[in-house]
């Protein structure tokens, strides 16, 4: 037992951070909530060659093989930068291609960067950035379809640079009988520590903003109730992190199922403190913080709600 | 005690709910933090004004029925319940025209009170600065004496409507060098369009422009627009901040009409056990803020002052309005995360509320230091 | 509408205010809890004089009619001195005594401070303050029943004033067919009155404890998160008021679970905050406050669980 | 990275888990906060240190094991598993023995830790005096220099096991008229059976004297009794301090253990979906704060400082402690206000938690000082 990340894995996320800190995220999800997706679709180059989404596929397909902590760790840090896209739904199409000539037809390009790929969940009528995507699949009853296409319009989300989209009817049946609880579980797993990630940037920023805002001639981070809310964020994410990276480990769907509710709800929770503590700066679309602050709450509903997460762990010790 | 209402007041409410069923428009207006949106709320005060509903507690001389808090209550109950609009004009009328009937004079009323009454002068409120917020007597825009009137100069933000509205109303630096930060100040109106003011909107969490950045360049205000005496302006606005923050600003109708519609969500969903104890929170809570507000309303008639009670007000229904739009939202599932629901709009405006009309970390203080009667710490 | 206490309500609150102050209610919650009801006993007829449980009895059976509004009057001062014995079993069993036979017999006693009623719920083994009570009433399948009395031994609640004792089975079939419902309603009307006033009676000890303690040289009142844990304690509070009183007008079953539910945990939360900023002086049983503390917990769970409180007021609306 | 356990270690598990299985009392021992349990707990000590597993980690000279940090987390799992006895030794083992492998000297060590491995010597701790609480830096009680030792007078409180322990330890003012309060301070050891000792027992909420009032009248300590330097007190306790804020207080074991009683008993009850929420939240924090101290340790193996981060370990284990013993009481219904039942006890104990060991205001100041450096305010 050494629960810790090894000096690779902290290597991998500081080459990550140094990326993803040199690409103005902001800037990209900007462009891409307007529908502007040439800054995001060149980030997500650079993310592949990085090789995060190789860590979903298996070496045989010019993967490295499933390596779900550092798959976490890497999506810590599309957290923590708000990068846009349909990072978490790639990973999970990437996990119901088991069958090999759908492997082999699909996962090379997904490894290396050239599939965008989305999917609509069994219980969602929409995929996430459908009209950015380059793969849409769906998860019908007769199982797993390529569709058509997105259809249109986009409904919006509550955080801009999530555009949901209605697929399009019909399409390639690519297997009767897909690993959809694998996928899942896989969604779950990058969506919590998607989630962690985003809440560590929200604390961080907040943080940062209370040390220097001033009121009343002091910074407002000398208040001892900004202070105690602070404290309490920062306990909510310290215990969801190692949930993380404990399911990365088991991969058990209970396990992973409690990572995501607890990350999720702690980064909902760093959310609405970020927000209060900034003041109406903070209720601005302007104001960087926004892009993290509707994405906390857009993670939270999404590949399982809280409480269907909750099913899920207590099911599994029935 | 009694909870029981007059027959007056129960035709009253019949006439109300009669008129609202005619008149509220079957579907939605567009969302009033648009342009499109700001004009077809306009027209809506004008269609209420038009039989006198826009402002029912006002005197009629300025458009009103003088039909007192009850039945201003009452009417509010019925409002929320038919789904009836968003107000456009509810900065003018909760924070403008109070401190009108307080400290304007009778020319101020005349010429103010009913063209805010039918909707042709919204008005938006100008308080904050960037430097201003929970500090408000640290502000620092200027107004500076001129020939008949004042200049007034500075930046002022937060401020909401303005993107659409017509007027504003705020506070000045009129002296400098005071002994405390909070004398020397001035309350004013002046126009958004006049010369000199620069309206930058400023975009919502939602996108919508809800309030806007003004920048003020030597911007031209008559004597008349000056609400009681220059330099007591701290004194003006703090009778309207306490208005603010007391029985006027979220009516007990808004609530229970938000919370039945919730209970028909929660059914309308299979009645999920699992939400059973956030919805029926959410019943009790609005029914727990319209008794509140009923026994603050018979205190008040009584000629008892409110005070500091309006903030145990502002905490409780800013975060009663968070948690029920969480849990619509949660109710609603995948889509839930929709940006163009029912509970959408709401949602994301219920998210200011802990923060404006005075932070509740703010409120919380003063609670504690006014009504506890708790040491002033340094917080 | 006229929602606040007329002059005459305000005196009766005031006089038992007096009465109880002179009490000196401490000592006798304490011998009380070691099962000597002398001082219990006095007070109740102190209380009976007053006109409390006269205010659930008809005119024509010696009481002052059904007065629900001045019985929340009393019984919110009865919480805020943390009166011991069956005082709302007591309430109950004189909306059980409708039948006129069972009226006469049983309510001039009960009116008159004479008969001290216990009554086990039909969810419930247990009666409070068997070891005490005169009158032993038990809610069975069968009907109302008067039980031979108390067995022995009781258990000890979590609060030491509330002694739950097992009712002997058998005993008169008073009525087949008690106001079950009416019954639960006064009952849980006089919990939510009284633990309103435990919760008040907490909050006033609590401000007065961090007025005077001091450490690190200042009040320890002056602290931010103090001062905003009480400001919380004082609006959960506030809101529950109103309800309290607005169910005691309507006597409407999801009015009277609104307010219990809403009170117990108003005055539960209270309990906490007051154990934690008392530290632990608090925690002690020598402190006066633990009569009050342990009293918010079990009235919490009495007559009726907030959860089932909730299911009461949701299925009122279906 | 990685959760897996050696197969050594994995032998180690079952080596207690099968000792567990064979010793623990099929009954449970009466509270040890009674007479009567305190002696049936202190034979429970006994039966432990004669197979060497009260004190696993300890070097074997000790009466330990010298197993290391992983394997007594393991042996912790399995002891609450089993549902064993709480360690009446605690004080002792958690608290006082860290401070003697620090600052002890060997004589000391040899003297003090075999007695306390055993049960033989049960240690009470005397921290706090009534105006000296989160502010411990303040206190008052002297230690004056005699002949060959010292005199200690004045008074301590809320030392929890006093009333039947054997001896205490504590911080002592042993110069007066220092630059700060926390200078010349002295940590001493004491017999609470010594010459002008007076033990007053105070009954915890429940009525069990759970700790005592220690009041001192020229109680003489010989200098072998005193740990590191004298006047260097603060500092040898506060490594005693971090300790009780870290690791070792509250072993994941406990929380796994009863987390897994609570899901029993919700299943027991129907598996109410009312409350299923807060069982799953009951069983994810366990497993959290077994991963947080999974992770913790590995750090600590790795040489880092474990520090402040221990105070967000206090902060979580005692709130979830309040709130899964709170859970536990309503899923008993109208038992779960029975002051006998199983849950009972623990729930009053856990209720203790955010108070002792450094407050929760206390351990969230340090966590938003010393963890996110915000800037130290007046509180």
């Amino acid at each position: 037992m050494r629960f810790l990340l090894d000096p690779e894995q902290h290597a991998f996320a500081a080459s990550l951070n140094g990326l993803l800190t040199a690409a103005d995220t902001p800037s990209v999800i900007r462009d891409w909530s307007r529908g502007d997706h040439s800054g995001g679709r060149a980030l997500w180059s650079r993310i592949a060659e990085a090789g995060v989404f190789a860590l979903a596929v298996p070496e045989e397909y010019d993967g490295l093989g499933a390596r779900p902590v550092e798959l976490a760790v890497a999506f810590v840090e599309l957290g923590r930068y708000a990068v846009p896209g349909p990072l978490v739904e790639t990973v999970a199409a990437a996990a119901l291609f088991t069958e090999p000539a759908l492997a082999k037809r699909f996962l090379p390009s997904l490894a290396a960067g050239g599939t965008m790929a989305t999917l609509a969940p069994m219980d969602s009528q929409y995929a996430l950035d459908g009209d950015a995507a380059t793969t849409h699949l769906s998860l019908t009853p007769d199982g797993l379809r390529l569709a058509p296409g997105p259809a249109t319009p986009a409904r919006p989300s509550l955080d801009p640079a999530r555009r949901l989209t209605p697929l399009l009817p019909g399409g390639e049946l690519l297997s009767p009988t897909p690993p959809t609880e694998q996928a899942l579980t896989w969604a779950r797993l990058a969506t919590a520590a998607q989630a962690l990630g985003v809440g560590e940037a929200l604390l961080d920023r907040t943080v940062a903003y209370v040390r220097q805002r001033t009121q009343f001639g002091v910074p407002i981070g000398s208040f001892q109730a900004v202070k105690h809310r602070l404290a309490d964020t920062k306990i909510a994410l310290e215990f969801a992190r190692p949930l993380v990276f404990g399911a990365a480990l088991t991969m058990s769907p209970a396990d992973v199922a409690a990572a995501k509710v607890t990350a999720c709800e702690a980064a909902y929770a760093a959310a609405r403190t970020a927000l209060q503590l900034h003041g109406a700066i903070g209720y601005t679309a302007e104001c960087d913080l926004s892009l993290w602050l509707t994405k906390a709450r857009a993670l939270r509903g999404a590949w399982g709600s809280p409480d269907e997460c909750r099913d899920v762990v207590l099911s599994a010790r029935a | 005690m009694d909870l029981a209402f007059t027959q007056e007041e129960g035709a009253f409410r019949a006439e109300a709910r009669s008129w609202l069923h005619a008149h509220v428009p079957s579907t939605p207006l567009p969302s009033l933090e648009t342009e499109e949106g700001f004009a077809a709320h306009r027209a809506w005060e004008a269609e209420l004004a038009a039989d006198r509903w826009s402002v029912v507690d006002w005197p009629a001389a300025y458009g009103g029925r003088d039909c007192g808090l009850v039945r201003w209550l009452i009417f509010e109950e019925e409002y929320y319940a038919a789904a009836a609009p968003a107000r456009v004009s509810q900065n003018g009328i909760h924070l403008l025209a109070p401190t009108l009937f307080a400290h304007g004079t009778e020319e101020q009323r005349a010429r103010i009170l009913p063209p805010m009454a039918s909707g042709h002068t919204i008005w938006a409120q100008a308080w904050s600065e960037p430097a201003a917020g929970s500090d408000l007597a640290s502000l620092t825009s200027r107004a500076v004496r001129t020939d008949g009137g004042w200049l007034l100069s500075g930046q002022k933000t937060w401020s909401s409507r303005a993107p659409f509205a017509d007027r504003a109303f705020g506070l000045f630096r009129s002296e400098q060098h005071t002994a405390k930060p909070h004398q020397g100040l001035t309350y004013l109106m002046f126009d958004l369009r006049a010369p000199g003011v620069t309206v930058r909107p400023i975009a919502r969490l939602d996108g919508k422009p809800a309030f806007a950045e003004l920048f003020l360049d030597d911007v031209f205000v008559p004597d008349e627009d000056v609400i009681g005496e220059p330099g007591q302006g701290w004194h003006v606005a703090m009778s309207t901040a306490a208005n603010e923050r007391g029985l006027t600003l979220r009516s007990p109708g808004r609530f229970l009409a938000a919370a039945d519609r919730l209970h028909q969500l929660w059914r309308t969903q299979g009645s999920p056990h699992a939400m059973r104890s956030r919805v029926a929170d959410a019943v009790i809570g609005a029914r727990a803020y319209q008794l509140f507000t009923y026994a603050a309303a018979s205190r008040f008639l009584d000629g008892e002052p409110l005070g500091a009670e309006a903030s145990l007000n502002k905490v409780f229904w800013s975060e009663y309005d968070i948690a029920l739009h969480e849990t619509a939202l949660d109710l609603l599932g995948p889509e839930g995360e929709l940006a163009d629901t029912a509970w959408s709009e709401p949602y994301v405006f219920a998210l200011a509320g802990p923060i404006y009309a005075g932070t509740n970390e703010i409120q919380r203080d003063i609670i504690a230091e006014r009504l506890l009667g708790l040491p002033k710490g340094r917080r």
